[in-house]
């Protein structure tokens, strides 16, 4: 089992979204983050004074799925999320060695 | 001149005053976060812009010697002759500067309803351009024609509070907005879910509250009249609202609060026009009648997919609209009549007066809408609708964490 | 006719009328989030039903003629005579409509308050429902007996502007409602903390503000009584907020916002009743009572573990209880006499209209909610509290990031 | 007595009391998210302890028959004296309660006006006793030498509605705070952004709302005077907030919603000695003035670096002192006249008013700061600021999820 | 040393908490999320326009514990999450391979 | 690659940054957590009623980057964070078996 971590634009989680259960996905886990990298930040200005914000909102979409199923999902996501200027995001994979389903006790693919 | 009248007409123009920003603050909760200071800024400031453009031509414009039926003149350029006591003024019992700044707050808030059109899509430069124009080419000679002795006056068209002059006038100008300026991106496929509803029906609480100063002032005179006024007022909206929520949980099954408050503004915009003319059980009618068809206009307004992104058209178009219809209908006191109480012709009057002012006002913005997007642009961009409109048209966010 | 008096008490009517919607932020600031719409919706939709109500028939049942001291007649059906002028009116110097306005905010905002007790986990069909049988069976013949002329105004008891029917009324259905309502899900196992106080904080202004409207337009005459109940109103307020926080600052070791502005609608609330009848001097004990009781009575609350949300019985109740008493010890001005000014049968004459309000008011509302209860429903299922009465009664979110 | 100009001031009374909550929502959103609620409390906790003060002996201090042109008598202790007749107020026109109640909302909101000053580290406890202290030292005398037939009323100084007595004190405290205090732990290190602009925005709107009453009720009569200092006060608000959105864009290359909304204050405060004594156009210059003036002083502050959180000395300091000036420039009417009608000396008049002001409030503030942080201490602990002041002063927090 | 994610219904936080104290886990840290699963969402009206929202607020609660504890917490978040309706959740078991406590310094088992 | 999770007082993030950028970190992503551990929580009053309130604010870090470099941004990060008093927070450390870019779909070490 692996967990991949798809940090990208807030509007694009609709289309990710669609796109994992297109090769049906059936879970996931979203949050709001803030990313800092290369796309840079905005300035802000209050009574006359400036900020440099670096920090972009971004989402934080965490899909655990079977090892076999991993490269689907990183070309369902990337092609979801992609735009193809500065700021689109990252896909991390990450092991997961066990999952349970909290309602039944299951383990495993069949907890996913 | 009269002390009390002059009181009341003081503390109603700053209750007017008070609904402009509460109607920021009624679109500000309907749009999402990121465009939150964006909208409210489009109602505030007017409040800083028309009011100067009022003092130094406005109110001469609508409110200076007729010229024809058609415009003021400049007799009150500066507010020249603008004084203290009633000199000058259009009513005797006030003084001129307290007639004068009543009205100024009108001017304020009729441009601000129409942001409601084009929220979340609108360039600040280009907005400040564009409502600059229509004061002076569409409010000031609406009011003039309407309250300065012009034309649809002269013809005796009815109008308490302004219907005519303030909300179809708004309404035919967010029409023209939806038509230049095109849908906000995403339209269709993406939700637009308000953000903050409490502040959307804290704002709707604000208007209500200040609608008496609109409606119940309109008397300009603290007698029987405003009271009249007051309780129509109060009764068109309690009925609007519930009309709303009855049409909404007939047609999903639930009522909702956003709709309360929304059936709430169509019944004081309904209202609007006939406040002064008619009792209060047929201001229950114009207020059931408010709900209804601005609930179906708004529903509507989704099936033909026109991107009017807060329904200024749905409320204030067909409510004002339908307001001044039933003014027609229904007037009956302050020496006007209605179709009901055996005037037909008035009916006539309201209806052609309702076609003058649609056709008037949506030509005349719409030629201003194409010449402010031709010149300096109308539309903020795509990359800045997406990073919102506070930070791309006033590098500021309206909340942190 | 009085056009100052008019101009007054139709400004007060606006501020009334304010309070309601404030109440609705007062109440939906103290509740979770997911709470919040429905929440402030149990406030502003009265705006909608009870308006309407007070004018089909609440007004005439409250201020029709007196039938045995115990309702009004149906003179006023539909608003029926209630007129431009005075004629009919129980007061000659304003409009009739002025006064009927005026009192309708009253009756609008009574059950309103009521909504504190069963935050949270009320049925917005049920709630309609109760709501409007209160009105005919419980408001409108308190507001009878009191003001209409009925029994307790003949039999000489002093109630300004509403401790007896407008808080212990609702307080009274607020100890009714926690009785047949039951405690919210989870009431004692886990935190239910306020999730917007900046919310909270506002309404408190809001009705603060409003308080003015509601206790100096009592006066029904802008006059030195007006001025006095004002500044009575003013410094009760005042001295409860201190008092309150003085209490937690003793209790818990600091002083806290949420203390502050409870104390401050304590403080209101205790004032009510007294405003015309006392002095300012007074006027700041009865607030300083109204701190420390209702203070004492929230402690005792979460001692005894029913669960009054948002402490209606401790703050209404316990201040309109304490307001009343006090008005039978301090009373002086305006043809009134308490206790400590000699006259000894005042307080007595307190006391009996403080019990049979509460006997009439708690059975009858125990018995409408019973009903309610037994037939259309009062309580949200678990899921539904679960989900929050946001998405469960209205199919909206209050808020989205 | 007269009822139109009673009902006028009692409802401005109610308008100036709207405006200290309404000021604490305009602070309480400029700070950070964990310090709203002690924020807003600094504000709304004054209309309890201010008031009582007022009631007890401020107001005599103020109001009571001059003792060589430096204090009232104690005629008024208790508000002894103080009735529902005109008995013994300065006017003659409304009740003497209506006059004294209406002073009172004016010192509950000066020293909140100082809180944004030392926003963000104040202890709970010593801006309770500062606050004291301050109002019968500091604030009581300057009413009196302006309003209360003093030495500055004797000189013949003009000061309307409260530039010395109300924006300048204020100011004059804050600076001696920034002195006292020192800065914000992390200032100039992290940023500090506002947490929640439409609520600063919403405070904005309640202070121009309520500041109709606080200057057109300053004419103590519904007349001309109003009428004529409602209107200047709505231009010279009007053009400060556009005065301060060009200077913004000039400077940084947008026009931002918090600038509104701060020009708006400063065109207010400008514009508060003046209300009565200018016309309107030049009302729009010394607007004007106020937003350009008051944005120069906020930058140089961050130039300067010292740490007036909110910009109290920018705002009511330097906008105080630009109008009180500015009377001395364009006063023309109500028995005033300026230097540009004919009249130098008023200006040196006014110049010596300003200098006296800063140098009394500033020297007296800057004793009681030192006095309270010596004895019981004016600081909270890093940790406590680390935490926020919700927390750490009340045990609270202003929002759950 | 593991990492145990745990997604589950926000108002079992106490709970779990609680179930977490008792056997012995000492820190936990703790995320708003929002889920996407068999629960499924519910519908949100606006003006007469309905939404379907499909994402259900959950809250994540991340535990790092050393390998031989990994068990135990299980079984109490789940004893304590456990409802049996849909959209109970899922825990999930990631490898952690380096823990440091920032105040002292000290890593591994010391540092939990 | 490994993600370094850095758990830390919230005001601690602008110096988080800076250091991290200083050691040539060029991308990060942050979110707002809520902690449980030995530094206690405090206590709220609502009405009189005392709630304990056991959550803390913090705030979350999770860098990405190339093995050689975890131990460069741990003795970053923990220069940054330290303060020596209870609270300081934690740092994770769990391995990421592949990292894309979703921009390019450069995968591994360019991809950071
Ligand atoms: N090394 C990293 N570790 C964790 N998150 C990262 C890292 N680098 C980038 N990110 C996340 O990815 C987002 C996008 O990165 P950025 O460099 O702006 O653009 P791009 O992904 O197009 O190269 C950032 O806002 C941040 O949230
Ligand atoms: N594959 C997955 N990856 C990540 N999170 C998941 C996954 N499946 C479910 N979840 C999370 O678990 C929550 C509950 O899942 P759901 O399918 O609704 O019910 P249940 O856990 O009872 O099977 C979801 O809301 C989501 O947050
Ligand atoms: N075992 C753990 N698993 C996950 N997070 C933890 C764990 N222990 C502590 N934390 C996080 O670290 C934060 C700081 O821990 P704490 O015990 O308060 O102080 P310190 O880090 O100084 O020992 C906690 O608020 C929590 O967010």
């Amino acid at each position: 089992m692996k967990k991949v971590e798809i940090i990208t634009r807030t509007f694009k989680l609709d289309d990710i979204k669609a796109g994992l259960s297109e090769i049906g996905i059936k879970g996931m886990t979203v949050s709001e983050v803030k990313g800092f990298g290369r796309q840079g930040g905005h300035k802000e200005v209050y009574r006359g004074a400036e900020y440099q914000v670096d920090f972009v909102v971004k989402v934080k979409i965490e899909v655990v799925v079977e090892d076999a199923r991993v490269a689907d999902v990183i070309a369902a996501a990337t092609k979801a999320a992609r735009t193809g200027q500065v700021g689109d995001g990252k896909i991390f994979v990450i092991p997961v060695e066990e999952v349970v389903r909290i309602r039944t006790g299951e383990t495993g693919d069949a907890a996913v | 001149m009269n002390a009390a009248d002059t009181a009341f007409v003081l503390i109603c123009a700053a209750l007017v005053m008070f609904m402009t920003p509460g109607l920021g603050l009624f679109y500000g909760g309907m749009v999402r976060s990121k465009n939150v200071l964006a909208t409210i800024m489009q109602s505030f400031i007017l409040l800083g812009l028309v009011s100067i453009l009022w003092a130094v031509a406005g109110y001469t414009l609508a409110f200076g010697k007729d010229i024809g039926g058609i415009i003021g003149n400049l007799d009150f350029l500066f507010l020249n002759g603008v004084g203290m006591d009633a000199t000058g003024a259009p009513v005797s019992n006030i003084p001129h500067l307290a007639f004068m700044i009543y009205q100024c707050m009108f001017a304020v808030i009729t441009p601000a309803l129409i942001t409601g059109a084009f929220a979340e899509r609108m360039r600040f430069g280009g907005f400040l351009v564009f409502t600059t124009l229509w004061i002076f080419l569409v409010y000031a000679p609406m009011a003039h024609w309407v309250w300065g002795k012009g034309w649809m006056a002269q013809m005796g068209a009815l109008d308490f509070a302004g219907g005519a002059v303030v909300h179809m006038s708004s309404a035919a100008a967010a029409l023209a907005a939806t038509v230049v300026m095109g849908k906000r991106k995403g339209y269709g496929h993406m939700p637009f879910i308000p953000h903050n509803l409490p502040m959307t029906v804290l704002g709707a609480a604000i208007l209500w509250f200040g609608w008496f100063g609109f409606n119940a002032g309109s008397a300009l005179a603290a007698d029987g009249f405003a009271a009249n006024a007051f309780v129509t007022t109060h009764l068109a909206a309690a009925a609007a609202a519930l009309a709303w929520i009855f049409m909404e949980w007939r047609h999903s099954g639930k009522a909702t609060t956003l709709g309360a408050a929304s059936g709430a503004v169509a019944g004081l915009v309904a209202i609007t026009p006939a406040a002064g003319f008619v009792t209060p059980m047929p201001a229950i009618l114009i207020g059931l009648g408010g709900g209804v068809f601005c609930f179906l206009a708004v529903i509507l307004k989704n099936k033909f997919g026109y991107d009017d992104s807060l329904d200024v058209v749905g409320v204030h178009g067909v409510g004002g609209t339908w307001g001044a219809i039933a003014t027609g209908l229904f007037a009956s006191i302050n020496k006007a009549t209605g179709l009901f109480y055996g005037n037909p012709s008035q009916l006539w009057i309201q209806l052609a007066s309702v076609a003058a002012t649609w056709a008037f006002c949506f030509t005349a913005s719409l030629i201003l809408f194409k010449l402010v997007d031709a010149t300096i642009g109308l539309r903020a961009s795509a990359d800045e609708e997406d990073r919102g409109l506070d930070l791309s048209q006033h590098n500021e966010t309206g909340y942190q964490a």
